[in-house]
């Protein structure tokens, strides 16, 4: 299926490459472009329980595999001008980040149609920019600016957009996976044929929220996907203290849902698989857990020198890194030319130029802002028509 | 009366208006309604379905809206909690059931740090309500017999309701769905089949945020709400038939955003509070009301505002220890006498 | 290994049989017993993840297969005297049985040591029966009587009593579990080699406390036994609106730990079963997840009827009556006649008359009692000596 | 000085009396003594062991007491304060960190009916602490600077603390470790390494349950805890120097149960009461303390007793939108002076 930035409101314009033109009306579907072969250097094994996506074929053209490439490195790029705003403390409060982790949010959030609806984490910027998220709105958050989409009441990434399909999660990990349940429940209850797609920690999912959204959402057999990132660490904590499996997937055991591991290091490979998933959950095949194997790569969160971690495994792991492969892997398919690469690059580094200054300039909110909108005036409205209920 | 006998079971059509029901039968006309005018308006919760709700309050709604919009769960009260949160930003207004109120205390966070803090946070409406029968004197014990109002009370964004009489479990319960907010909707068991009255011509619509001045009187207002109504009611007659002492009754019917106009208009005009709650008395709504009225009415007051609760104790199970924990007629008609002659 | 009713303080006297006159000294082991089959008429199918218990052996002698008649049809004689308690509105609030699951809480109790903490729920009398409640205790309680365990203070099964290692449960299901998982982990730090056994229904493993408590037991590597009673519904929802799995053995997979599957209406079958899981948790294996097949004959409660159960259910279930099925063994192996049976009846019944009559001639709490032990004073006592934690 | 420094890293030795250390170090300080003292005091929490805590507050437990004495958990929040309560009926005395205190929520259920609940229903005392950071003015928004006391005010069977000064820190966590009751202890995230004082001689403990006048006053009182005590004594020097008002300061330090005693006293001498908490103002404590003064303290009081709170909204993220929220030694002067001249 062919996706066009403007299926999302995506992205600011000056970033758009020229390929990308001429773009496909969204509901004009192309035919299915050649699939293209990634080398496959994930480690992830088979398990029991698991089905393990070939890394070695995908659905995307060539369009659609630069677009994953801006997107993560546009995520990346967003995330190192925050770490230099952090250090110049431009950042109010914590920053967090997903060194590493690009592939996972991008790939999966590029498998859904515009009618679907995210519940991104903190370290999900990337599935946020594929949903149409202004790098400007991510400063201006940090930075606790007047002009940031919550007009600085909350921090970070925690704002959502029900128009763009993206609701925000509270701190508290777990509770957004009943939420999103609840998204995919009205989708269903309104004939939106809309597909819910969130994301958890391996910590997160010691949640009792957890279980009790998942096993909703697979009694109500509810389009939700769950992505689980195993990415070795919740904080300090190694996955071996949290759980006693070495698979996530295992736990889509005894919700009776289907569970798959893919290599959360080859976006191609996420994409497809959680593509797979996102299919299902549409043909009212229910809920499915996607865990995704990655690493953390840097801290928890900017303050934390992350001591605990081997250098040993981060280095391994700094082998894989998803961009450098996905990089490789374009140039290896003569999908795109290093000049192209680096015209990518130079245009986001352009426009995060201005969205950074964008952002420093924009005034802190007024005071009394904080007094307001504690309650609703108006319903939320509802976005599509109805169909008969009963 | 075959309309009240076909409230205990089978499909459900709404009544007329006029016809005399239960409390308990009011708040399923009110959902009845809402359900038939709003496609949006969802059930969910434990055995509300197939069952028809522990207190059959749904009985016959499966049958006539179908499963999508009565859903029987799994017992994961932050789960359907969370669900309706989900749903209820999607445009949809869930109503859901605790089959006993006592279990909203797993589903704590997603009520006060999801749905609360929603709008204020990013702007996203989550219009929804949490309904279920809370209270005691029925011998439930700590746990089918609490009044968790205290406990939400401190949360921003939070609306709760709590209903003394048919008229008003009929109107706020439609209000509440109604309203963009996440509401609290408190039933109170004992009221359900032990009171009854007359369902209004029309929407009957009674607005969440305005308490009722049930009983006018000139001495002493009694500031109350649910079942407590019902005794300050009781006290009143009593303490006017035989000390000629005039009590103004107060019915808070939404305890938050508290009604501060009615309340202090009420004491400013007698001079004297007493706040009547089942509720165990720290951290009460009657004490933010007390505290209220202490600040706003000070140069008006010629006694202390007092607050008639029970103990900080659990709820007891034993008739003898459940029957000394709340308070009563007798014990009010006392606090009351004493305070009218400080 | 052999076991003797004073091991728990077990039992009301008179109802001791008369075979059970000469009792050995509970630290003394016997040679161990000859096993004796049981004919097996479950119908439970091995499922993948799960390994089926063997019905057709038994570690336990004549002594003990009786003792586990004894309680099993205690359990059912005390509850059917709270049915017409109930009917003559005796019974203060609900009432709650466990009409056909009596093997489960017999079987599995029976397999505990007397250091041994239960944690069980209101369909778990026979388990209290084992470690010593007396009839008594749960007469007065459910008559909310001054004499109960609780003073009135709190209803039916609601009570516990640490010296005879039982935890009582709070209404909210799976509140228990992590609980359980405290006292198992308790009993490691204070090198007092005990097992922590608990129950949960079909219904209460949908709840984040289930999840959570075998997930942090799991890890911490409790000695912890969770035993879920299948029993078709949870009030009136069927297990298949409860969870998208047959066998709730297969939640064990998410946490790394055994499930098995046990019919639950053997009671040599369950406590063969659950015995396994109690020496392995003793001997450092961990937790343990063991499901039991078994039936709800009643309603949820005394005054639900139950209409939602289709009749063929129960009475496909009424066929596998655990206490016939297991006088037929009895019967069939000649480990008792006729009339030993019914002279364990008939012990049971006289000495159930004197605890009813002791509850009902019990006064009410006096009233003031009701203001009384909001907080403790003491702590509780630590029942064993330190082993040094360092 | 060498003492505070092996305070944020490494294995932990017990400071000598009369070091001067952080708040923060104060709390550690007091464990690290109980832990030595029993061995049934254990820690139980996320990233408390090899990390040494969020705010490094347990950093070098693990290498001190092993790994069955400071437990890292999965994040489960009502799994391992469960696992609190079931370990503390067994004698032990779990301390159980929240990594904020937000995440509080999400026990909840265990908290208010399990363990606050158990010795009532049935006699077994449940020790134990559950302690975390608490409060803003760190902008660290809605999830990261919640004040949750108000919400477990109304749970019987709790008790709550939360010390304002070094001195209190250590002693109150000592008292509060050998309570036999659940104690929340909620520290202040803003004063954790902002406010030195003195290690004590001897067990220094500080009894709970008793509040402290910390300045004396004759014209008002200022009621207050945690880091707004400080707000309230600057407050009153200023006033002192600037107005001649002469301010007496109470520092509640244990919100559960509160200390009715010296509250009392104090408002009985100064006839005036204000209410300084750095909470949501609808359902806090600042209101069940202006409750008990208005009931207990009328014939005394020479101005309605008042309440200076954070207005009821989530707490906002951006600086000057936490600043207005919040309440200040400014605005706190002048309604100081209003009810003076009242
Ligand atoms: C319920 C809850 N408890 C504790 C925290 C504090 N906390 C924030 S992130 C984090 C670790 C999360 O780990 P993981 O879920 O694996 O996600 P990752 O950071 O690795 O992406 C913790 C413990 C929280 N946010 N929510
Ligand atoms: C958290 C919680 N929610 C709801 C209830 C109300 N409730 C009591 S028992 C019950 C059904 C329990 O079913 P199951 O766990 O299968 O146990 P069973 O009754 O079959 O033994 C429900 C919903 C409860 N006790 N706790
Ligand atoms: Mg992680
Ligand atoms: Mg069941």
């Amino acid at each position: 299926m062919s996706r066009s930035p403007q299926d999302f409101g995506l992205l600011h314009p000056t970033v758009e490459p020229a390929a990308e033109a001429e773009k496909s009306v969204p509901s004009a579907p192309e035919p299915a472009p050649e699939p293209v072969a990634m080398k496959a250097t994930g480690e992830v094994k088979p398990e029991a329980s698991d089905e393990v996506q070939s890394l070695a074929e995908t659905s995307l053209g060539q369009r659609e595999q630069l677009l994953l490439y801006r997107f993560m490195l546009l995520n990346r790029s967003v995330e190192d001008r925050l770490s230099s705003l952090y250090r110049q403390n431009k950042v109010v409060g914590g920053l967090y980040g997903s060194r590493g982790q690009e592939a996972v949010s991008v790939g999966s959030a590029f498998a859904l149609e515009p009618q679907d609806f995210i519940g991104p984490l903190i370290r999900n910027l990337g599935a946020m920019l594929v949903r149409g998220v202004e790098p400007r709105e991510v400063f201006t958050q940090y930075m606790a600016r007047g002009t940031s989409p919550t007009g600085g009441k909350d921090c970070n990434l925690h704002f959502g957009d029900v128009r763009r399909g993206m609701i925000a999660p509270i701190s508290m990990l777990g509770a957004l996976i009943p939420v999103m349940a609840g998204v995919a429940l009205a989708g269903q209850q309104q004939g939106r044929n809309l597909v819910a797609m969130t994301w958890i920690g391996d910590g997160g999912t010691s949640t009792g929220d957890f279980h009790e959204g998942l096993n909703l959402a697979a009694v109500l057999n509810l389009p939700l996907v769950v992505i689980a990132e195993h990415n070795g660490y919740a904080y300090s904590t190694p996955t071996s203290m949290q759980m006693r499996i070495e698979n996530i997937a295992d736990r889509a055991v005894g919700y009776g849902i289907p569970g798959s591991i893919l290599d959360g290091n080859d976006v191609l490979a996420v994409h497809g698989g959680v593509k797979r998933a996102v299919d299902r959950a549409r043909a009212g095949g229910g809920p499915s857990l996607v865990e995704v194997k990655t690493f953390r790569m840097k801290g928890h969160a900017e303050h934390d020198d992350a001591g605990y971690v081997p250098a040993e495994l981060l280095a391994e792991w700094a082998k894989r890194d998803p961009i450098e492969r996905f990089e490789d892997h374009l140039l290896a398919n003569d999908l795109a030319s290093p000049d192209d690469l680096a015209a990518i690059a130079a245009t986001i580094r352009e426009s995060l130029d201005i969205e950074v200054d964008f952002a420093l300039a924009s005034e802190m909110p007024p005071a009394e802002r904080s007094l307001e909108g504690v309650y609703a005036e108006a319903p939320p409205e509802v976005a599509v028509p109805w169909r008969a209920v009963r | 009366m075959s309309a009240k006998q076909s409230a205990t079971k089978g499909p459900q059509e709404p009544l007329a208006a006029g016809t005399e029901v239960t409390y308990l039968e009011a708040i399923r006309q009110g959902i009845l309604r809402e359900m038939d005018g709003s496609p949006e308006v969802f059930l969910i919760g434990e055995d509300i379905g197939t069952y028809g709700g522990a207190f059959r309050l749904t009985a016959g709604f499966l049958e006539r809206y179908g499963a999508e919009r009565v859903i029987d769960t799994p017992i994961s009260e932050s789960g359907f909690v969370g669900c309706a949160i989900g749903a209820a930003m999607m445009g949809m207004r869930p109503v859901v059931e605790m089959q006993f109120i006592d279990f909203i205390a797993c589903a704590f966070n997603q009520i006060v740090n999801f749905a609360a803090k929603n709008h204020y946070r990013w702007g996203q409406a989550v219009p929804m309500v949490i309904r279920g029968p809370s209270g005691g004197n029925v011998h439930g014990s700590a746990f089918h017999s609490q009044n968790p109002e205290g406990y939400f009370l401190h949360a921003p964004g939070i609306k709760i309701v709590a209903p003394a009489t048919v008229e008003d479990a009929f109107g706020l319960i439609r209000s509440a769905i109604r309203d963009p907010n996440p509401v609290l909707f408190f039933e109170h068991k004992y009221l359900y089949r032990r009171i009854k009255g007359t369902l209004p011509e029309g929407e009957g619509l009674v607005p969440i945020g305005r308490a009722r001045v049930v009983r006018e009187g000139t001495d002493l207002s009694v500031i109350t709400y649910a079942a407590m109504l019902h005794t300050a009611l009781e006290a009143a007659e009593r303490l006017a038939a035989e000390e000629g002492i005039e009590i103004e009754v107060i019915d808070l019917r939404t305890l938050k955003p508290l009604d501060d106009e009615t309340l202090v208009a009420s004491v400013k005009k007698t001079g004297r509070a007493l706040v009547l709650t089942e509720e165990q008395k720290t951290g009460s709504v009657a004490g933010e009301v007390a505290a209220r009225i202490a600040e706003n009415c000070f140069a008006w007051l010629d006694g202390p505002v007092q607050r008639f609760c029970c103990p900080d104790t659990p709820v007891p199970y034993s008739p003898p220890l459940e029957e000394h924990y709340r308070p009563n007629v007798e014990r009010l008609c006392e606090r009351i006498k004493r305070l009218a002659n400080y």
